[in-house]
């Protein structure tokens, strides 16, 4: 089985081969070979041991925005698969009018603007609240609010487009 | 004797305090809004009882319910852990007239403690130091700069019913008191519901160091050491650890000393804290005192053996103290690590939601007060604390060792925690050094964090593992609680569109 | 100093050494038979060999094979835990003469004290009381008669090998001496290779009661206070306590230094641990010495303060003890329970298998050195203990109270376990006024166990919700993972099969 | 949703309907009526709270073998579902030459006896061993070995028919 696996901007090809034995694997990394005994203790949790060092590694939640945990590190990969390809398009496409962005979940205590006014660039645009902490949202540049998508008591989640300065 | 306790609080030290219960055989009665209605603290009381929606003040923060609840369900006592109503003097006062025990101080030793303004004039006459400055609120902007310009820049605005660092300002020049006197007001009225802010001089680079007292309602006090709670990011603390390493027990006694007058002047009964600044010469100043159970309570119960919330409760019986200040000895070091739902990397934002992933330590010193679960959904609705994660050893440096041992095999998915931060900070020199005041972590965190190692080909494989296992592995399913199948079976349970797809693209290449 | 430690063992005791390790900053090698590559000590390993197929005598007693897996891997030590090769006196010769540090005694020791009888001579040359009997292998039937007879019956037929209470008959008359010796014989041969039997007293209602020693490689040797092991079923510890409610300063004294006389006497280094019987007049009498970490150790460690398997590993480094006797205070009472996968509804045999729910206590004084998971399943080929659970208290009631508030938080599923029994015993009259002895358990459980009580309305009710939530239930999936789906989702969940049987079943009657 | 339900021998009449708000059910109960708010924790973990009375239960296992976990009680269930008739038919034909089971999962260590050889009541048939445990099974009755399933080596689960003695 044949993937492309992106990390930290590298991309690396992997060819996994099952080699016999349940778990175990002959893996072509970026065309070095490497055997790996790959078990999961539970969903989600894998016992990974490369000739001989044992490893723990951990999805952080499931494989819509993967990553896994490994000693210390949160890493997120990508691989070659639609969704993933979608991702990166999504991502191409945040140009023309700019996008105000929740920059963590919570709910709105205040819209500080109207639709169709002028703001200034860093105007404040709208406060959230999320676990006692309130953080009010600025205008990433000067122009005007093309669109307001929510209102004081909405709910939002982190990176939810609250409004669009065009 | 108490037959039943209503505990008016949520999370961790709801159950802490339901187990604590549990142990002195001791009906528990939880109250709960609709965003802890799976919380851990309704499933392990005896009893359980609804408040309301999901903000504080429509559910914990709901006193008249609250007692309501507690007469209903035939309870004799609440116990209000901390924050919410457990500093709430007028709550207190409505437990004990409706002959209802409130698990703490009596009403009328909050009040003479319980706004910081208020507990500087005890401290006055107990003869207790603390910051020059005033011990009244400050009328006017006008009246700061005066009161400012006798004790001297740089001086700190402070919220008198404040806590956490909120309606808290540094000033260091005359210009900035009138805008920063406006915003401690206003900020301290949206917290606090009270605008009285009052100002100090402020000490430079000093440790915050807190003295644990328990006090019995027949006039006997003891001091059970101190914790060292210098580690702090914007005034909320971190990390706690008892004992200090700078205090000798020659320091120790004369806190402990002076914080047992205070809490007898005041005529205080059960649990207290009372923090101090202490400066690099070892000189302490009173800060305020925390009319309940702290949170970092837990590092002073592994050092000196007792459990604290016990104690609250045998006090709150009217109970002698079951020891002496001779009694009480410390053995060994603790630390304790504020697990909070933050992104140290997004500028600690908050990061609630659902715990997708938890691995959770144990074994040998490791303690965990812990309020959550795989599969809880951490709400938005109250503070970001998870988890207490507490090491103890037989020396600092082993009980620093252990904690990262412990942090290592702690793993929290679906949300962002501070889990990163601690290993950052117990690995710092300063910090091994015990080189830290409360300026401490916001300068380590104004250093670039140190650059993230190559991971190597480990986390790739890792990576083409999950996708290879992907049909088996959709969120919380359990079918690849297994060896990832392979060969024929593998590419059989490989979804179609997936395959193809991977066709396709690998067919793309030459 | 120490750079990388292979752990000879798996299960609960393998992955608290790996703790122990990474604390003292040593990297882990485990060492995993086939039935125990998911094993959480291989999962928090730093590196993990395969030793072979699950019996014991194919991988974790291979002593060749782990001793060329610590050459290769680079390991300059061998932490033998306990149980396996943990008192093999020719591995740890083995391991001296290929230059790799054996975690333990020094072989010459090993064998001094290994066979219960050599330890009976060692016992009498230092000056130890012991049970009369006979200190050498009885050679036949007849000679066991003689010295029975001198020493007057009721007698105790023990493998010299022996441990776990194999190889053991109690003899109260001549006659049944013979077969008793031929059984006692044949048992130990199959169990430890060794057909040595020997004879000594029987001692009536003893207390077992053992001394926990450390001794360093220059000559000083400490004692960490006693363990009360009392509670045994078929002489296999259950549930053991430190310290002994019954051992005076004195008697602890007094058993202390004997048990370091006799260490010292036969070159003993590292942790070992003297049992001994003592009878209802405070008369103690040796009965064995354990050359090896023991399953009980954390007791210790709990009221000591100490940890037991870092001294190891400082003693195996060549370092002196970092203590002297006077430093050794005990605080606090600590209760060990023994988790056994086994059916004490089923005379309690084993019930190995899968581990389908598992829910484990926490917070304040409660500590879990566990080797289980969810979704781990326990092997048939090893011993049956699935977890130790120890909770440390200020009192002995307070610590039986605090256990038991532990055990309310616990549930296994999928297999049977023991679980139950300790909350039988821990509310027994007779083990909260500690009236107990070796035979104690046994006795209690010959009694009629507790009528249970009537469950009420509430598992019904719960039944039918699982029921109801069955679809959404089938064995590990997540999917019901909310509130029971109700109304119109429900039925439209449920499956057509079910639905159709039910309307059928409900149909069928008035 | 009606249902019967079998604890203790005594079978109930349970009717769950939903009471508008998720989680929340009146239950009639052999005809009582009861209030309940039952939320799963998670899988098989259920958080039921009775007229303010708060239980948690577990589910053992899985439904194939219904049991739970309630306070300090294994409690064991049927519900009148086609798998459970089958089972009490399963158990109530257990008539006829008598089996022999396995007391527990295990290996076999030994087998004592022949097929077809005449056995007397309490005599050893086969030896079986699990963890370090060594268990003789005996002859239910004086007979004949008219079956033997099992040799040396095999691993047994627990209730597995080893022989059967007519």
């Amino acid at each position: 089985m044949k993937l492309e696996i992106e990390i930290d901007g590298k991309t690396h090809r992997v060819d996994l081969n099952p080699a016999g034995e349940p778990g175990r694997w002959t893996v072509q990394l970026d065309g070095q070979p490497v055997e790996a005994d790959a078990h999961f203790i539970r969903p989600g949790v894998l016992s990974l041991l490369l000739e001989g060092r044992a490893h723990r590694i951990v999805l952080d939640a499931d494989l819509a925005e993967p990553a896994l945990h490994l000693d210390e590190h949160r890493i997120a990969w990508q691989a070659d698969d639609p969704r993933s390809f979608q991702r990166r398009r999504r991502h191409a496409a945040a140009h023309g009018p700019v996008t105000l962005k929740a920059s963590m979940p919570g709910r709105i205590v205040r819209v500080l603007v109207e639709r169709g006014a002028p703001v200034a660039a860093h105007q404040g645009i709208v406060v959230i609240e999320a676990m006692k902490m309130q953080n009010e949202l600025k205008s990433p540049k000067e122009g005007r609010v093309a669109e307001l998508r929510v209102m004081a008591g909405d709910t939002v989640a982190s990176g939810q487009i609250l409004a669009v300065i065009e | 004797m108490l037959q039943k306790i209503l505990i008016a609080n949520r999370g961790e030290i709801a159950l802490r305090i339901i187990r604590a219960c549990h142990e002195l055989n001791i009906a528990a009665v939880a109250v709960y809004s609709d965003a802890d209605r799976a919380g851990l603290h309704v499933l392990e009381a005896d009893e359980a009882y609804r408040l309301g929606p999901a903000p504080a003040v429509d559910s914990y923060l709901r006193g008249n319910l609250i007692l309501d609840i507690a007469r209903r369900s035939g309870a004799d006592a609440i116990h209000p852990g901390y924050g919410f109503l457990s500093e709430n003097a007028d709550f207190a006062q409505a437990c004990e007239e409706s002959g209802i025990k409130f698990i703490g101080p009596p009403a009328s030793a909050m009040r003479a403690l319980g706004t910081k303004t208020n507990a500087r004039q005890v401290a006055d006459e107990a003869g207790m130091p603390r910051t020059p400055g005033c011990v009244h609120g400050l009328a006017s902007p006008e009246e700061a700069a005066d009161v400012a310009q006798a004790v001297g820049y740089p001086v700190m605005l402070k919220a008198a019913a404040g806590g956490g660092g909120k309606g808290m300002r540094a000033v260091s020049r005359p210009e900035d008191l009138a805008s920063a006197f406006v915003a401690a007001q206003s900020e301290a009225e949206r917290a606090f519901g009270s605008d009285e802010v009052y100002l100090e001089k402020l000490i430079e680079r000093p440790r915050h160091i807190e003295i644990q007292v328990l006090a019995d309602e027949h006039g006997h006090c003891v001091y059970l050491g101190e914790r060292e709670c210098s580690v702090q990011r914007r005034h909320q603390k971190v990390i706690e650890e008892a004992p200090s390493p700078v205090v000798s027990p020659d320091l120790r006694r004369r806190m402990g000393e002076a914080a047992v007058r205070l809490a007898l002047s005041a005529g205080y009964a059960n649990a207290g804290t009372i923090e101090f600044l202490v400066d690099d010469d070892q000189n302490f100043y009173f800060l305020e005192m925390n009319t309940r159970l702290q949170v970092e309570h837990p590092v002073t119960e592994l050092v000196t053996g007792y459990d604290l919330v016990h104690l609250q409760i045998q006090i709150a019986q009217g109970e002698p103290l079951p020891f002496t200040q001779s009694d009480v000895h410390l053995r060994g070091h603790a630390i304790e690590c504020r697990v909070y739902a933050e992104d140290p990397d997004n500028n600690f934002m908050p990061s609630p939601g659902r715990i997708a992933r938890l691995l959770q330590p144990g074994g040998p010193g490791i303690r965990e007060d812990c309020g959550i679960y795989e599969g809880w959904v951490v709400p938005m609705d109250y503070d970001p604390m998870l988890s207490k994660l507490i090491a103890f050893a037989p020396t600092r440096e082993l009980a620093i060792a252990r904690m990262l041992r412990a942090l290592d095999e702690y793993v929290i998915g679906g949300i962002r925690t501070n889990l990163g931060l601690f290993r950052r900070i117990l690995r710092d020199d300063d910090f091994s050094a015990a080189r830290i005041h409360t300026g401490y972590l916001d300068r380590l965190l104004a250093e670039p964090a140190p650059a993230s190692t190559e991971h190597g080909p480990t986390p790739v494989i890792a990576a083409a593992l999950f996708e290879a296992a992907r049909p088996a592995v959709p969120p919380g399913n359990g079918n690849c609680a297994g060896t990832a199948n392979n060969g024929s079976s593998k590419s059989g349970s490989r979804s179609g569109w997936k395959s193809a797809a991977r066709t396709a693209a690998l067919g793309g290449r030459p």
